[in-house]
């Protein structure tokens, strides 16, 4: 296992503890929890807006802390859903009495703990609402498995559902909103390699040297199939071909794109995809309105990259349009 | 039981849970994110210390102590499931001094019922349900019929190994596997295998 | 190899394709060259800054170009210096009439074709001035030889000089500015892993499990000796224990850090990697001013970093200060 | 040697970088960035297709035309610095419509300068100017020994060669590879050995 760390065990303590010391201007760290909260929270006047998960997949979520965008990102061990007790922590540092949304990839983990946490807090009187983001087609949906996964749709909808909570809406408001976004946003991924979750040591599945995995999940869960490695343009016509008639997006439509890297693959592939994806919108006869390329949600050090679409109205643009001040999303 | 054997018992499981960390994990890495034998040891450690700290005063609060744990400690889909499940059976036995040969019934199925309350799985999703299940029969039936407790247990773990080796037979419809649909089929569920070495561990400790 | 790629002759040129298509609110290709500039360019009245270097440095130069840091990036092939008609026309396309300076990183082959592009733009009448880049200590430093290599650092050199060419300072007050970054900023770096030229296709050095190269350049170029793999918390011990006495940088001073990863390790160890180096720099009484963390300049899919110190004071805190919007760094 | 040959030779010249690619680029993966042959052989490529669109009026004009080609299309340490030793060449003969036996020393000495200049390395810094000085000098004692033109060039070529395994024995202090101190010892130098393999692909086109 080639990693720079010291210790499995305090992964998550020292890197939380690395970026407090990286970005005190804007965040800082719960004592005693694993929770990364907007500096001078509880903001007055303002819903907040909570999320998190497993760890390894930075700068999801603390990254995503800050004006615009979360209150505060709660980590988890590396892929393992955060405890209510640490959900729980960050609710109580962040709400100002207007209520919290709390946006849960959907994963049972995730759903149990962010539930239990919201029982909690009820108990103590406060307001909670949440939403889940399942934006992942390459799982089948039906009602009698756990459903489509999260993955990196979820950005948007800290983005979109920020910048709302951010210009004072309602908690109600705040939470139809970002339903929207979860109703809009569709993503697939891929991977070329796998990765090493530190406590584990080896590598979570194996590829040959010339396989890719499709429709990987980010923890490493397998895909829906494997696939000789193809040219960029194939692995991106493949991926559109299942994102783009799930909503539908159609031709007229007006959209936000993500390229998502998972770690380990360079800025300059990612540009190759987001080429190939501008392509087809093109052909589509689909407006792109904005692009956002790089490392959003990752699985460790995993080669590879997913596709996000995005379908925009007036209001999602104006929201995501909203500028936004944390350490891993800046916009003016 | 009173309170001392019963912490000797939850130790006694972490131990297992321990020597099977890598087993666990491995049976994850297959259908899903290659943690659970992680996740467990990590939550049994916490047990074990925290147990050390209390000092429980009676059985249901040694399972309260137990549950809350996994609780706060485990995170994942195996935390709030077996936290829930210790809290469950601790409730169901609230007050008592010693835990009866009926109890062993009153505590696996408010174990059983907080599972699937918290998780909505039902038998055949391949899930903790799946070991969980017919191990609480095999209790009510083995009690009914008069057999000694160790034996029940014996009874109860060897049902529950047939669920949990039973689940490679059919696709996961709850947790991380379901995502793969019917590629999970031909594997074993980590949570019911699990579930398995835990009942494994109370027989023999039974017996023993 | 494993790549998102269509075909190694052009992943230069598709990826600037998709970076424009990304960014197009803020850069613009110029046609026929390899040339990223920012958009609206010339701007009027205001010094041109150009850099660039070989390409599989992303978001290294092209990233940069915008308000407050570069008018223009070059693009070469990947790892190798851009040719002097390339930089020529990057010098082309931003000179105002107020003088262009260009940023060269230390290698041979970036000096002798930015040199011979400055000739070009000389003989055409443009006032042409240059910096050269060497922050990395892992190389010894003599008059002897082609002298230290330019790698992360640089970014300090884009950021500050780039904020006072913004500001309206003239040619030659921008190039001094930009030397004194450059007298202030050392680096340096190591890696876990090789990474792979597309066209060559295979990595260019190998490393075993357990070892990891010290003082390793952005190109591959070995480094001052390899280790066994260490914590992080060594490592960087190691790396510091070379910077500090360089400038040197000692008690009392405030500094900018910047922890830049490779391209193949997570934002997780970057993170780790510098709450290791807060605590030195807190142990010797430094005060740190700003931090970065990210990748700023990667080696394609490399795993490792490099860390880089920037001595301040209060003429350099100021522009460090200065807002930026470009397509990888935002600051304001 | 008139233009045609003299362009016959250059896409030879071509040929056999191209066959030597990935020996270059292993020497450089060795001392450097793995990338010489890579290097190379797009810029000869170039050329190929260069001569072949402008047709050069004279030997001076096809110079010119590699020159130019290199410089635009190589980048690196290589391309400005054989470009402008094709530069230098060319411009040492210009206006010939025909290149004669003494027109050899002329050309690669006028290359050599030009590369020294560029690159500021003298004899001895490991680097193209190991192999082209040594192959200069021989070309100046053959042509005054009266040996044939060949013989002189396969002396050249020799003179390069031995020249560019000498590159083992000491320290890079030029380019890339002087960044490596001590460890560029054992290896041989990649632009010299481009050089040799030039200067030997024209021994033997001199020959044939
Ligand atoms: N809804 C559910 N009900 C019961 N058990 C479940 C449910 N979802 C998952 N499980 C159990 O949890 C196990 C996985 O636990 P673990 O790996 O620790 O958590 P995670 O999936 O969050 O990584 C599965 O093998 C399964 O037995
Ligand atoms: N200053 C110099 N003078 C002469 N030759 C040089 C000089 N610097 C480098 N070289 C030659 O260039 C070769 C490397 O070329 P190449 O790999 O194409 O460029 P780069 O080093 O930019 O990757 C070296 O092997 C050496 O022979
Ligand atoms: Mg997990
Ligand atoms: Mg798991
Ligand atoms: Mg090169
Ligand atoms: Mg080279």
């Amino acid at each position: 296992m080639k990693k720079l760390i010291n210790n499995p065990e305090v992964v998550v303590e020292e890197m939380l503890a690395g970026l407090e010391a990286a970005h005190g201007n804007l965040v800082r760290k719960v004592s005693d929890a694993n929770v990364i909260v907007r500096k001078g929270s509880p903001v007055a006047g303002k819903v907040a807006l909570v999320s998190g998960g497993g760890s390894g997949h930075e700068p999801a979520h603390a990254g995503y802390v800050g004006e615009g965008m979360l209150d505060a990102g709660v980590a988890g061990a590396v892929f393992t859903s955060p405890t209510p007790d640490a959900v729980y922590a960050a609710i109580k540092a962040v709400d100002s009495g207007q209520g919290t949304l709390l946006v849960i990839k959907n994963y049972t983990g995730d759903i149990m703990n962010f539930e239990m946490a919201g029982e909690m807090a009820q108990a103590d009187g406060l307001q909670v609402a949440s939403v889940v983001v399942n934006d992942d087609v390459a799982v089948e949906n039906s009602t009698w498995t756990a459903g489509r996964r999260g993955i990196a749709g979820t950005i948007f909808v800290h983005k979109i559902a920020g910048a709302a909570a951010e210009r004072g809406d309602s908690l109600e408001e705040v939470k139809r909103i970002a339903e929207k976004v979860v109703a809009n946003v569709r993503s697939m991924g891929m991977a070329l390699t796998p990765c090493t979750v530190p406590a584990a040591g080896k590598p979570n599945f194996t590829l040959a040297e010339n396989e890719m995995e499709i429709g990987m999940g980010i923890h490493g869960e397998p895909g829906t199939h494997r696939d000789e490695i193809r040219p960029a343009k194939d692995v991106v016509q493949h991926l559109m071909g299942k994102i783009l008639p799930d909503v539908p997006y159609v031709k007229g439509d007006e959209v936000a794109v993500m390229i998502n890297g998972l770690g380990g693959t360079p800025l300059m592939e990612l540009y190759i995809l987001n080429q190939e994806v501008r392509a087809i919108l093109e052909e589509e006869g689909i407006h792109t309105y904005r692009t956002y390329v790089g490392e959003y949600m990752t699985s460790l050090e995993m080669a590879g990259a997913s596709i996000t679409l995005l379908k925009l109205d007036p209001e999602l643009k104006g929201l995501l349009d909203a500028p936004a001040n944390t350490p891993a999303f800046h916009q003016r | 039981m009173n309170t001392a054997r019963l912490t000797e018992l939850i130790l006694n499981l972490g131990q297992v849970i321990e020597q099977n960390r890598d087993y666990l994990t491995d049976l994850d890495r297959a259908i899903g994110d290659a943690d659970h034998g992680i996740n467990m040891t990590k939550g049994f450690r916490a047990v074990a210390d925290k147990l050390q700290a209390v000092a429980p005063a009676d059985p249901a609060a040694a399972m309260k102590t137990v549950g809350m744990t996994l609780i706060s400690t485990v995170g994942g889909a195996s935390g709030p499931l077996y936290g829930t499940a210790f809290l469950r059976a601790a409730a169901a036995v609230a007050g008592k001094a010693d835990l009866g040969r009926d109890d062993l019934l009153t505590v696996v199925e408010a174990a059983l019922g907080g599972i699937k309350e918290r998780g909505k799985a039902e038998l055949g999703d391949k899930t903790i349900v799946d070991a969980l299940q017919p191990a609480a029969e095999a209790i009510r039936t083995g009690l009914q019929s008069g057999a000694p407790t160790a034996e029940v247990a014996r009874r109860a773990a060897a049902a529950a190994r047939k669920g949990a080796e039973g689940t490679k037979e059919y696709a996961a419809r709850k947790g991380r596997a379901s995502y793969l649909g019917e590629r999970s089929i031909g594997h074993q569920d980590p949570g019911a295998t699990s579930t398995t070495l835990m009942l494994e561990a109370l027989a023999s400790f039974l017996e023993g």
